[in-house]
């Protein structure tokens, strides 16, 4: 079953390197272009369940790399994670929406709009998610350095004194 | 569950069979009258035992939250090793992991029951932990404690909370096992003792080292020990003998011989034993083939300036090798026919080969430094012409002189360094059946066990005896505590608490040994000044008599002019400033002849302030 | 017309009908709403950013302070994540109380849920029961680990301490105490008409919906759907003991609130299993001295059930002494921004705060 | 609670009558409030220090600041306070809001809470127990019997400086001052 669909997968797309590194993992590193299609291909085989999407910031790379983490809802012997990975540029760090797919993409792509600052196209609702504010560089980057940032911001506010 | 599908409407009145807890005992507890005590492993306030607290500061560095600081406290008057230095928490910033605790060596840093501290004021939420053994003001015994009184200010003692347990601790109180040749078939040759750690081995005792840095305190040459271990964690000897060579030029020698004053201070020994900090020093030497080519270091450009150094031994190497990478040339003068003096004679060869301290001592030629080996100062060459020649001069001569008991036939002992010098380098010595070795120090330990060794191949499958006499009972026996392990395993008999009194001969052949009790080693004063119970005789048989009893350092080699300006301290050694500079011009000194410690890391440190020295000196920047 | 009588309405944080530190933009044409966005991230700490700044050990304090209700999981979660990347094996008898804590947890964080929902409903009574049968086992989470509730008990390689002496028994009786109010639970509360009026057909998801929306716990179970991740992949000892995995077909709160009071029972019936099988021995294996402890390249995906749903975290190794990418996949973060904003849509405003607890939506989760 | 109070009571009616009432705004702000839940439940029973948890902040005069705060709930905890009536009395729970705690570096929660507004009482603990609520609640009466607990004062007549501690943080406030900002000593 993994041996078919790693196999299958090989085939119908281009620049796709599966590797089965545990029994209950498949971790697929695709391009840019095929992502989408690669997760609607494996929504049709059964892995209906969208587990988390999640972002790495390989700054030596200068690269994000978009993690999406598929599992199946079904009762069938299919219960394996598939880590479905791309890299895209992190200068420019656009992306499509996967809403199309799974629906429930959208908060994880608020936020990683949020904390990465990438920009979703096509998603409905690209709008401050925690944050009270925004900040230079999108916080969870690897270039954002909070504890210089909590010496920049809070340290500098006084206390307000006691004495009149 | 059998009904999972079908869903039950209920009944309207069934509720009100709720109303029987009306007569029920209350679940209520009536806080503050009724109260509940925090359970025995509750994570409250810190507790810190001062006088167990090394100030190693693990606490501070293991704190996600940043939380303690390590403070210095003036009034404590820190042991070698330890600091002065103890944990203060900020409570608007701890998080009661207990992490602090796990990582404790010593275990002194514990969690208390007390856990109400409420203030107006921000600024009193920091606490310099203590216990109530050293903090009576702050700890209220049960009858005076009350809840309302209760914060960082009152505590309540005795109220342990969560503690340090060995068996959970984030840290390995264990060793790594050394390798070694078993007892009984280590005696019956010269192969060396220790095996030395493997790869795997050094690594996962690399690994324990915890990073405190207490060892670098209490080394005597200040070697960045930390830093050379976590070289040999990450799997990188070069790196790791490069750290070293900062400070020690001989690590093959100091691996295998050196007293590990840092040991001692590992705060891993407090509970548990010390990182293997010399052992590992050998595996990083041993591990790199050529020094040179690992090390990449280059003698500076030549100065021109000349120094001479008068011993090969630890001090000597250290200041030629240090001096040498500065640009000096350096000529080292000795009477043995190798480097390494009194470690090339003294340890057995079971404990430090020839090998090892060529391979020190050819990297420190290889640099450009000249050896004249068996070239006696005072004999072959003068000490005037080299004062003459020289623009500095360096006294790393050490103690080569064995003293003597000077009890009645004390001519027919033989001297310690004698019996170590001809069996290690000379022709070897013939033992006798039964040998009687005078002196409880390491040297002590060295002669008895090579007595042993020699007995056992002179005399093999005969029954062969070797027994000390020392001064010194068990708890002040200057060897230390593995020599003493290691030669008991071996089978030398100790006889401590005896003083020798008479060599008892017969025929001019040695018969055994007259020896008295002792009453006291030390005088009030803490001198050495030893007294017997003249009445309490005990006679040992023997064939053989070793004396070390110690050393004396021998400058009949400086003409009378010149060591009359020598000046030296009450207790008979070299005066030196700090620059290692003695009372004669240009003349430097270190090492054995110096310091008290008589021991290689000493020496090394002493040449390590002398080569310092001597380089301002030779820069004319030292009067 | 229509645009004039269009209201938007806060809906907390500081609000009577909301727990926790959350809100929900409501937009309302009377007391119908037309369209409900989740407004979270007031409890918003960075917790994925400040981990990448801490060592592995350092984290562990860390971790079990995302989800204030129900930490053990975090803990557990985040200790089998490390044990995967660097190769450690757990005792046998440290995975029986790992179970055992993290059943204690669930029963905690769902009286904790019967509470908030009791007194949404106007139960009061019932309310008081299950937070005074919360503190009895907060307890034994005192006896077992020093503290009421960050236990930080789930460390790599086992347990942090062994049972204390007689916490078998301890647990038993607070089990037995709480076991024998089960009646009176039923009868006040979950057999009560007025809870069924309450609660029937509030909040209803179909099972295609749920699956839709990444729906996982009782939410999902209560939907007809078998989906529990002790039973697909598990973890701990949860192959060892039987239990039962509670589910209802209706999808609504009435049957959420259900699948809680059956889960707890299951919970009940698991601690005692373990008690009865659980082996002498070793509970931890040590970690490597945490200054040096560096955990090899990789990444890995593991989950848990949490009393809500699925917990996941996804964890980057670069070889480092630190995490390179830490993201926890937490069940209330589907729940709470995509399904309770779908349910919401057309329900009236009095029945908001019901929803939002049937779902079980905690914003700490959410918010990390 | 107790009947020595009862010459107190004659004294000063009104501070006996706020002291014994200390209501609760409802208001989670951190992972403290977890502790709250059985304080005010059968167990631990606030009530009888007549602690209960109010629907609006126009009925309470205690704040619990229930440990961390993060910008966004700081907005809230403000503009909560300012709609408290005086007199009014905040108390931190935890570590957080001393000194950062466990968030001492993070890019969203606030380190000292007294820099926005003022605190009558600080709990340490992480989590604070219970009973370490019920001190607070104590020790806070004995403030008010003594005058000490004037954080509602101070935030009047320092309220420039808070106000502008506030707008260092988050820019313009979009809610008009509560108190005029002219400094009245000049």
């Amino acid at each position: 079953m993994d041996e078919s669909l790693k196999k299958e997968l090989e085939t119908t797309f281009r620049n796709v390197l599966v590797s089965l590194p545990e029994d209950d993992r498949m971790v697929v590193a695709a391009s840019e272009e095929t992502v989408l299609s690669i997760l609607s291909f494996l929504k049709n085989k059964g892995y209906d369940h969208l587990e988390l999407i999640s972002c790495v910031d390989w700054i030596e790379e200068k690269k994000f790399e978009l993690v999406y983490i598929l599992t199946s809802y079904s009762e069938k012997e299919m219960r394996k994670h598939i880590i479905l990975k791309t890299k895209i540029s992190r200068e420019k760090s656009e992306f499509k929406t996967a809403i199309s797919v799974f629906e429930n993409a959208e908060p994880y792509e608020r936020e990683l709009h949020e904390l990465f600052g990438i920009n979703f196209k096509g998603h409905p609702k690209l709008t401050h998610l925690f944050l009270e504010r925004d900040y230079k560089i999108p916080p969870f980057r690897k270039d954002f350095d909070t504890r210089e940032y909590v010496k920049e911001v809070f340290d500098k506010i006084p206390f307000v004194e006691d004495k009149k | 569950m059998k009904e999972k599908s079908e869903v039950k409407k209920g009944s309207v009145l069934k509720p009100f069979k709720a109303i029987k807890y009306l007569f029920e005992k209350p679940g209520t507890l009536r806080y503050p009258f009724e109260q509940k005590e925090p359970s025995p492993r509750y994570r409250g306030f810190h507790l810190n035992d001062w006088d167990k607290c090394t100030g190693c500061g693990n606490c501070a560095d293991i704190c996600p939250n940043q939380a303690i600081t390590m403070v210095e406290i003036p009034e404590i008057k820190p042991k070698t090793g330890e600091k002065n230095e103890r944990p203060k928490i900020d409570y608007g910033r701890c998080c009661f992991c207990g992490l602090c605790v796990d990582i404790c060596p010593p275990g002194s840093l514990r969690l208390s029951r007390d856990y109400l501290h409420i203030h107006f004021d921000p600024g009193t939420f920091t606490l310099l932990a203590k216990d109530e053994k050293t903090d009576k003001e702050h700890f209220l015994p049960e009858e005076k404690y009350s809840i309302f009184q209760a914060s960082l200010a009152h505590r309540k003692t005795d109220n342990e909370g969560f503690v340090s347990d060995l068996k959970y601790s984030l840290f390995e109180p264990e060793r790594v096992p050394m390798p070694e040749v078993p007892p009984e078939k280590r005696v019956l040759s010269f192969m060396e003792q220790v095996l030395g750690y493997s790869r795997e081995e050094a690594k996962k005792e690399a690994l324990r080292c915890l990073e405190c840095k207490l060892c670098e305190d209490a080394c005597p040459a200040h070697l960045k020990i930390s830093e050379y271990i976590k070289a040999i964690y990450e799997d990188k000897p070069d790196e790791s003998l490069r750290k070293i060579f900062e400070d020690n030029p001989i690590p093959a020698i100091c691996g295998r011989i050196c007293m590990a004053h840092c040991e001692k201070a590992c705060s891993l020994g407090k509970r548990g034993e010390p990182v293997a900090i010399r052992w590992l020093k050998r595996y990083a030497s041993d591990m790199v083939e050529d020094y040179k080519k690992a090390l990449g270091v280059k003698p500076a450009k030549s100065t021109g300036k000349k120094v001479a150094v008068i011993g090969a031994g630890p001090g000597g190497l250290s200041v030629a090798y240090f001096l040498r990478l500065k640009g000096h040339e350096i000529t080292v003068f000795d009477s043995l026919p190798g480097g390494g003096g009194m470690m090339r004679i003294g340890p057995p060869l079971y404990r430090l080969p020839i090998e090892s301290i060529d391979k020190d001592v050819n990297y420190i030629a290889s640099l450009g430094v000249k050896f004249k080996f068996n070239t006696t100062v005072g004999k072959d060459i003068l000490f005037e012409d080299i004062y003459k020649n020289y623009d500095a001069i360096y006294l790393g001569i050490g103690t080569t002189v064995s003293r003597s008991t000077r009890v009645k036939n004390s001519d027919k002992a033989y001297p310690a360094l004698l019996f170590l010098k001809e069996n290690k380098i000379g022709k070897g010595v013939k033992v006798g059946r039964e040998v009687i070795v005078i002196g409880g120090g390491n040297v002590a330990m060295d002669v008895a066990r090579e007595a042993l060794r020699l007995q056992h191949i002179q005399y093999p499958g005969e029954k062969v005896v070797t027994k000390t006499v020392s001064l010194e009972d068990w708890d002040i026996m200057p060897a230390t505590k593995e020599e003493i392990e290691d030669a008991k395993a071996e089978g030398v008999q100790f006889n401590p608490g005896w003083g020798p009194k008479e060599i008892k001969v017969e025929d001019g052949k040695v018969k055994g040994l007259l020896c008295m009790k002792v009453k006291s080693v030390f005088d009030e004063q803490g001198r050495f000044n030893p007294t017997f119970y003249e009445d309490k005789e005990m006679f040992l048989e023997g064939d053989m008599v070793i004396e070390a009893i110690g050393q004396a350092p021998d400058f009949s080699f400086i003409p009378k002019e010149l060591f009359d300006k020598l000046e030296f301290t009450p207790r008979r050694k070299v005066k030196v400033d700090e620059n290692g500079k003695t009372s004669l011009p240009k003349v430097f000194a270190g090492g054995d002849i110096v310091n008290l410690n008589l021991d290689a890391v000493t020496a090394i440190a002493d040449a390590k302030r002398a080569a310092e020295g001597i380089d301002l000196y030779l820069k004319g920047k030292l009067k | 017309m229509s645009q004039e009588r269009e209201l938007e309405l806060y809906f907390g944080p500081q609000h009577l009908g909301m727990v926790g530190n959350f809100s929900i933009t409501l937009k309302v044409e009377g007391d119908k709403i037309l369209e409900a966005s989740a407004n979270p991230g007031w409890l918003h700490r960075g917790f994925e950013k400040l981990m990448e700044y801490r060592t592995w050990i350092q984290n562990f304090p860390m971790v079990c302070r995302i989800n204030v209700v129900e930490p053990d999981s975090m803990e557990m979660v985040y200790a089998m994540a490390v044990e995967k990347l660097a190769g450690i094996e757990v005792p046998e008898r440290a995975n029986y109380i790992r179970t055992i804590v993290l059943e204690l947890a669930r029963l905690v964080s769902h009286l904790f849920g019967c509470w908030a929902y009791a007194n949404m409903l106007g139960f009061d009574t019932v309310a008081q029961w299950a937070m005074y049968h919360r503190d009895l086992i907060l307890d034994l989470f005192e006896e077992l680990t020093g503290a009421r509730v960050y236990h930080i008990y789930i460390w790599p390689g086992g347990v942090r301490r062994d049972l204390p002496e007689g916490f078998k028994d301890k647990v038993l009786n607070t089990l037995h105490t709480i076991g024998s109010c089960i009646p009176d639970y039923d009868s006040a509360f979950f057999n009560n008409r007025l809870f069924y009026e309450r609660a029937k057909n509030i909040g209803k998801i179909t099972r295609e919906e749920a699956k839709r929306l990444g729906a996982t716990g009782q939410i999902l179970r209560a939907t007809g759907v078998k989906y529990d991740i002790r039973k697909i992949e598990p973890y701990a000892v949860y192959d060892r003991v039987d239990f039962e995995v509670p589910t209802r077909e209706d999808g609504d709160a009435y049957s959420r609130i259900w699948i809680v009071r059956d889960e707890m029972i299951q919970s009940v019936h698991i601690i005692m299993q373990c008690f009865e099988k659980m082996p002498r021995g070793e509970v931890y294996n040590k970690v490597p001295n945490p200054f040096k402890w560096r955990i090899p390249e990789g990444e890995t995906y593991v989950r848990v059930e949490s009393s809500r749903g699925e917990l996941g975290l996804y964890l980057v190794s670069n070889g480092e002494d630190k995490p390179y990418r830490v993201h926890f996949r937490t069940p209330s973060y589907p729940h709470g921004l995509v399904i309770l904003e779908k349910l919401l849509k057309n329900a009236s405003i009095a029945d908001v705060g019901n929803i939002m607890i049937s779902l079980y939506v905690t914003a700490p989760e959410i918010d990390r | 609670m107790d009947r020595t109070s009862i010459k107190k009571w004659f004294k000063a009616p009104d501070k006996m009558g706020h002291k014994y009432s200390l209501w609760a705004v409802y208001f989670c702000t951190g992972c403290g409030i977890i502790e709250v839940p059985p304080v005010i439940t059968s167990r631990w029973d606030a009530e009888r220090f007549g602690v209960i948890p109010v629907a609006t902040p126009r009925q309470a005069n205690l704040f619990l600041i229930t440990g961390y705060v993060s910008l966004k709930t700081l907005k809230a905890i403000i503009r909560t306070y300012e709609l408290m009536p005086d007199p009014k009395y905040t108390v931190g729970f935890g570590s957080c809001p001393i000194n950062g705690g466990m968030y001492w570096d993070s890019y969203n929660t606030i380190k000292h809470l007294d820099k926005y507004i003022p605190v009558d009482g600080w709990i340490s603990g992480c989590m604070p127990r219970p009973e370490a609520i019920f001190i607070a609640v104590t020790h806070l009466w004995t403030m008010i019997d003594k005058g000490m607990a004037t954080g509602y004062i101070k935030y009047r007549e320092k309220y420039r400086y808070y106000r502008q501690n506030q707008e260092k943080l988050f820019g313009k406030l979009e809610w008009p001052p509560l108190y005029p900002m002219e400094d009245k000593n000049g």
